[in-house]
């Protein structure tokens, strides 16, 4: 299977464009067929025309390739596109059995206040890991899941990224 | 008049600050630490200085080096905004010793009025009412129904030893009095080894008003009516208005005049907010007396018409006010939202990061108050608020149906932010019929919090246009219509030319 | 009520009708041309059809395609914003004779209003001053005397037959004014062997000065006040302002009843505007009237606080006016300054193109109306006019002042724009002062198409940016501090990410 | 010689880094030394520190191949960079003798509304050659030589792009 699938939420499609003409297009997402007009008309936002309806829907890059953040009025929903490449990339991970490593990462940027364990330690699934910093306010983080900690990425002080990966459970 | 204002602060009130003194011919002077290089009032003003590492505790917070930026850029002024050293009185005296003005109070009412005990005797000698209670433990029972009976019902009883819920009791009327004071001594006996216990006024439905003032040096005090502060989040207030939907002309008139007393019993000079408690019968207390500028001050100006920055440096200048109370009254209707960098469906937990697009909302009856841009990478080390959208309506009606357009219109990508949740807020039947108090948020959880309904159609479009951005990316359409800087005949006409020069 | 709401426009106009719908619960439906798929009103409205190529004539103006648009979205009211199809009767009669709603005055009141003879004739008999003059021609010498004595000095002799300024003659007083007509005839004779004259009142420093009008269907009608628009280049208004710095309350009252007499003169309903000519002695006469939304009428909004969309759209849905007279007063001052795709310094030459980048002004008491942004291409087929700045003050001078201000904040690159010139505009005095008149721009030549002074600095620095900014495009400092995404910390960050999940 | 040059109206300067440690750039245009801090803080806008004051300026690019648009406030500035590359092209231009060329070029967008001349014509200077439409006015161009019309590049009815050429002269 070669098509592109569009994954949001549980929900995976594919996609294909049926007829091209323009701004105007035909394409098949799942079992529906769209007729519409699509043009990007600024850096990140499309406008959308289908019948005569007119949305105004805007998207950046999640930060992880392939993957889009899009907003509509205050609807938000995150799609992973999964092309071939992605495909291959699964399959490696899965064959190599790295797809199991179980990192925690941070959910948002800031900075590393206390880390609780160390290389060695065993944790449980809610166990408090780490408390990470950021405008004024202190986030606790658990442990999702439970096993022995591999690696700690970061150290106290450290200013992180959000999705940094933080720390390696095997 | 002051030819030069040191803004110590940064972010949207910054921005505010230097806007009013560019229209007033003022010369601003912004400080920034490694963090703000970037920022906006950094672009804004007339000059920048450096005051250090990116943390608070070593740029904003040190008043030597706000001083020292002061005195190299021969600032004849000191603007410190809100937070940071706003209310801080060993600042003020450090800034006027140093032949500064500092745009503010002086250090003395900073003081009194930042202590919660002192700020209440005060209140009572100047005839504003605080929330009633009893000042001193009582342990006999008898003297614990009498002050009951002069507090009046309903009333939380507390373990003085107390903590954590343990010997308090809610009592609503006389019947249940008895038997609540001693349940609760008994169970403060038991949880901290004292039966002793005081009794407090419980206000149930409260909504926090505040009342702005403006006073000059010549005595001369007036108030610009009040702010409804009830919608909050943690404490945190996240939508203002004016008037305020519980308010009543004569109420108007008599907590105004118990705010400006307030104000005088502390020789107040400068622009200052009182803060009440007011119950569902609008019986009012005091809370307390912020001595700066608040955040949400635009739905004041907005309804009076004053600039209240402008009346700020004036005051500061030794001018007197230029509006006596009979000038001010409000005109129509204003609400504010705050705009945070967080994530409201996850316990509000701060979104710092790039911002990779934004659009604001405009038009008639809307203002906005911000700092960040399309590219701006907001720090981790300040305040979330990014900026603060301000509508206006004739009636309280259009006031909220602009503020959900204006929220509509508001497009900020890259970061988490509040412009949803504020959207919802809009829509609940109690807001929009200005039914709310302090419990609002935690009332209407489930409305607010809600997951989204939307058409299928949605959510088919954002999987479209997420593939067409895809696509784009990949560069797979290229030279096709979504590309964005040239129409076609566009790009031939630049071809020849091109093939013109260099033939 | 009305539920749907076609949007027979395009621009700024367009996106404001649709804002003000947004806050009324009306969807709305826009139509575009070939040139505008990517123009904002497209992207504003719920709704957009497809109505033809570039040019208006084939798209905007061709009657059938609204009307069909209508049909096809299921419209039930069309808002002819102005321009196009706005001051049309036939497009009124055929969108009625549809079972649509027009969002104007009848057919009738456009027809009687739109033909300058008719609408002088029917303003005369409503006791609305129109310029004075004689209507017929003259070749008596003693004729034309008692004429220029019936009119009043100044008066200004033009021959019958005329053109090119020949046998014209400008009269002050009576001792010349034998002397010019005889000259005057003798003239007309020679160039066009027609020795008849016609005599009109002089207009020496002439104001245009307007009123807005609202009207209901139940033959309510009350007047908003005026607005200044004497600021003029090649006879289009640039800025605006109410109130007017040479208006009384008296003139003000008198004006207002006239302006309400000329509306019900043609039984107005919706909103109105009536132009006078207003002499340096507070003289005025009725020049035209204009049925529909003006360009200007955001400063008439903001004193007076009423959305005047909304109560276009209330008035068409058969309500009555919300309004009466007492209910209507200027609170403070409004100046609009609208902002041209021109190259002032090139004799206005329109300057279409694509937006590059734009940075609109915000703060206390700015409201921008546009419709341009980043990446936007300004078509060549349109009005050159893209956004119209307001700024309001509780006095003028706060008003002029927050303009300078606005317009200094406000950059669009990539097309020329008037922002420059309007600048220079609120920094004459006699601008300041109020004291101008429709020959202010021709006035101020010198002042307002000066070349720049500048400090040598600044061409130095923009000689630096220039090179850096060519040093980024040739990739030269692209890990430097210059690049705009990321920091070092974050760079570093995203790449052990990457790493991680790529091992 | 192999120093950058920039240009601006009839002045032309060389310009040197001396130093550069992150924003802070010690510079020399000219005769004069420049020690400031220099960002990009948006695309196409940098922020300047010199000393303690602050400029917020704005650049594009003309059209023009290392020609930029610069603006601070109402002042705005056409900045060429004369790098080796232009050097080279412009002495080959000279060389070649085809920076005599007149070329008749449209000063704004527009519709070509009325073409006067033909090839072989001969203009003289300040004579109308050429009707250009946009935003409803009509604007009438002169030729700034004079000669012999040896192309034209554009017919009536065709929309053109500023600075277009529209007709050569020899």
């Amino acid at each position: 299977m070669s098509a592109i699938q569009l994954r949001t939420g549980d929900r995976t499609e594919s996609i294909e464009i049926l007829e091209q003409t323009g701004n105007k297009v035909k394409l098949r997402l799942g079992e529906k067929e769209y007729q519409l007009d699509i043009v990007k008309v600024e850096k990140n936002i499309f406008s959308l025309l289908l019948g005569n309806k007119s949305y105004n829907i805007e998207v950046v890059s999640s930060g992880k390739k392939n993957t889009f953040s899009v907003k509509y009025i205050c609807h938000s929903f995150n799609v992973q596109i999964i092309d071939a490449e992605t495909r291959y990339m699964q399959n490696r991970l899965k064959a190599s059995g790295e797809d199991g490593v179980n990192i925690i990462s941070s959910p948002m940027p800031g900075k590393i206040v206390k880390v609780m364990v160390k290389p060695g330690d065993k944790v449980i699934a809610g166990q408090i890991v780490i408390t990470v910093s950021a405008m004024k306010m202190e986030s606790e983080y658990k442990s999702g899941k439970s096993g022995i900690v591999k690696e700690v990425m970061v150290s106290e002080g450290d200013i992180v990224d959000a999705n940094a990966p933080l720390i390696v459970l095997e | 008049m002051i030819k030069k204002i040191l803004i110590a602060n940064r972010g949207e009130i910054a921005v505010r600050i230097i806007r009013s003194c560019r229209e007033m011919g003022i010369k601003t002077v912004a400080v920034f630490s490694d963090a703000d290089r970037k920022s906006l009032h950094v672009r804004y003003a007339d000059e920048a200085i450096h005051i250090g590492p990116a943390p608070s505790a070593e740029s904003y917070l040190v008043m030597d080096k706000i001083i020292e930026a002061a005195r190299i850029s021969g600032a004849d002024a000191i603007h410190p905004g809100y937070g940071f050293l706003s209310e801080n009185a060993q600042f003020a005296d450090l800034v006027r010793n140093e032949g500064i003005v500092f745009i503010g109070p002086s250090s003395e009412s900073i003081r009194l009025m930042g202590d919660k005990i002192s700020a209440r005797n005060i209140m009572t000698q100047a005839g504003v009412p605080v929330v009633p209670g009893t000042r001193e433990k009582i342990s006999d029972v008898e003297e614990a129904l009498e002050a009951i009976n002069n507090i009046g019902y309903p009333v939380m009883i507390k373990a003085s030893a107390g903590g954590g819920g343990k010997g308090m009791r809610l009592v609503f009327k006389e019947s249940e009095s008895l038997q609540a004071i001693t349940s609760a001594k008994s169970e403060a006996k038991a949880s901290f080894g004292d039966d002793s216990v005081y009794i407090e006024k419980y206000i149930s439905s409260p909504h926090h008003i505040e009342f702005q003032v403006l006073a000059d040096r010549f005595g001369n005090t007036i108030h610009l009516c009040e702010r409804e502060c009830s919608i909050q989040r943690r404490h945190q207030k996240i939508v203002e208005e004016t008037p305020s939907p519980i308010m009543t002309e004569s109420l108007r008139r008599e907590m105004g005049e118990k705010a400006i007393a307030a104000a005088r019993s502390v020789n107040y000079e400068g622009a200052g907010t009182i803060e009440f408690l007011v119950d569902d019968k609008l019986n009012y207390y005091f809370l307390e007396m912020n001595t700066r500028l608040q955040v949400e001050h635009p739905i004041t100006e907005r309804v009076t018409g004053v600039d209240l920055v402008k009346e700020q440096i004036r005051i500061a200048s030794g001018e007197k006010l230029a509006y006596s109370q009979s000038d001010i009254f409000q005109d129509g209707h204003a609400i504010e939202c705050r705009i945070y960098a967080e994530d409201p469906d996850n316990n509000f937990m701060p979104s710092p990061g790039l911002i990779k697009k934004i659009t604001e909302p405009m038009g008639f009856g809307v203002r906005v108050d911000g700092y960040v841009y399309e590219g701006y990478e907001i720090p981790i080390h300040y305040d979330p608020m990014i900026s603060k959208v301000i509508t206006w309506g004739k009636t309280r009606d259009e006031a909220v149906r602009r503020m959900r357009r204006s929220l509509e219109e508001y497009y900020i990508m890259g970061i988490k932010t509040s412009i949803d949740f504020l959207e919802k807020i809009m829509e609940i039947p109690e807001y929009i019929n200005g039914e709310y108090d302090t419990h609002f948020i935690e009332l209407h959880r489930d409305a607010l919090f809600c997951s989204d309904h939307y058409p299928a159609e949605i959510e088919d479009m954002a999987m479209i246009v997420a593939f067409f951005e895809y696509l784009e990316n990949a560069g797979a359409i290229k030279n096709g219509s979504s590309h964005l800087n040239f129409s076609n005949w566009k790009m031939q006409k630049r071809k020849n030319n091109f093939n013109l020069f260099r033939h």
